[in-house]
């Protein structure tokens, strides 16, 4: 069970910013079952300097998901 | 005192706040990052933040700037939301005994804040919208700091 | 614009006033230099200037922060005669279209300020008072801007 | 006829930081003059670091006075 959160162009291209209770044991599974749902959207989460935090850190590579864990999808920074 | 907001924020009213009562300071820098109108082109930039993350990540550096500079101090206010041309988009301001240590701080900051921190950030324009990226001066501007050797 | 002023002043004030209605400026970059207290060891700082004299040369430098960067306006407030610890002394204010342009002229503004500038200090303290020269750190400082290739 | 001003530590050594009325028909002559009245001001008026402005221009050497001049001693400047 994740909450799943995507910013700047990632939130327009899926027409969403924020999910919950996503059924997922890891965050390859989650990318997995996003791509089925939308196939454009699963390529972009694993485009070009996509980086992915488990619970407000980076991670990389595949890895477990806990209960009530955040998952957030961060393309490239812009800075402020 | 690292704070985001959605709220517009005068940099003077910050700046009286931040400089009153240091009589042991001697120096502070400050920077302020304007939101440009682009002669018409842009008329708001939205700036979205990923709350927690963004100010965890703006904490680390600014531990580090505690690290590398002898700062007595430091204060960084960054907007979220959407920001009219004029509207300050950043404000950055650093207190210390010596006049170099509060300019190159305020500078490796700064640096950051444009090129690195946590932020995503679309301009809204007449041709309608679209996200941007760091300017190759910004990625320029961060390397410096890499390349010297801590002070 | 180039005051002297016997008048404390509030650096947030002119920061605010610098930085109001500059919406195709983007970057604003200041500097605030306070009177320090020495752990009790200053109890007042008195600066003297030649009036006339010493805002054309402060002009001058100004003048020639513009032909090396990029500004859109500058701002300088230096007090004279007799300042409290923790009282703002000098204040400097750049406005550029780029970041590094507002800093560096802020920067160098301050280091003549602080080195060449026609100004006479003396320090009243419980101990009586003394005429205070250039520190080292200060030459140095400003001699950085002759090793350099105008930008 | 000339004005003179003295700044910091000069003005401190004299007693005075301005007179005006002094006759003295060049920089030289009224150096001289003041050297006489005071033999420890005339001293540090070719002290180092000493420059004069003659008419809020810094000057070098010696240069005749016109009438109602403005001349200023100038020690060593401390920078703001």
């Amino acid at each position: 069970m994740a909450r799943v959160l995507l910013f700047g162009p990632l939130r327009d291209l899926a027409g969403w910013r924020e999910r919950d209770g996503i059924e997922a044991a890891s965050i390859g599974a989650l990318k997995a079952l996003l791509a089925k749902e939308d196939a454009r959207l699963g390529a972009a989460l694993s485009g070009p300097g996509v980086q992915v935090a488990l619970d407000q850190a980076i991670v990389r590579g595949d890895q477990p998901i806990g209960p009530r864990a955040e998952v957030a999808f961060l393309p490239p920074m812009s800075g402020g | 005192m690292i704070t985001l907001t959605e709220e517009p924020f005068d940099p003077g009213a910050l700046l009286s706040e931040f400089s009153k009562g240091r009589s042991e300071v001697g120096a502070v820098a400050t920077f302020t990052g304007l939101a440009r109108a682009e002669a018409g082109g842009t008329t708001i930039l939205e700036l979205e933040a990923y709350p927690g993350f963004t100010e965890a990540a703006i904490g680390q550096i600014a531990d580090e700037a505690r690290a590398r500079f002898e700062l007595d101090d430091l204060m960084i206010r960054h907007r979220i939301g959407k920001i009219a041309p004029g509207e300050a988009i950043v404000f950055v301001a650093t207190a210390a005994r010596h006049r170099r240590a509060a300019f190159e701080a305020c500078d490796f900051l700064m640096d950051y804040l444009k090129s690195r921190a946590p932020f995503w950030k679309k301009a809204h324009g007449p041709d309608g919208e679209h996200w941007i990226e760091p300017r190759a001066e910004d990625h320029r501007d961060i390397a410096r700091w890499d390349e010297e050797t801590p002070q």
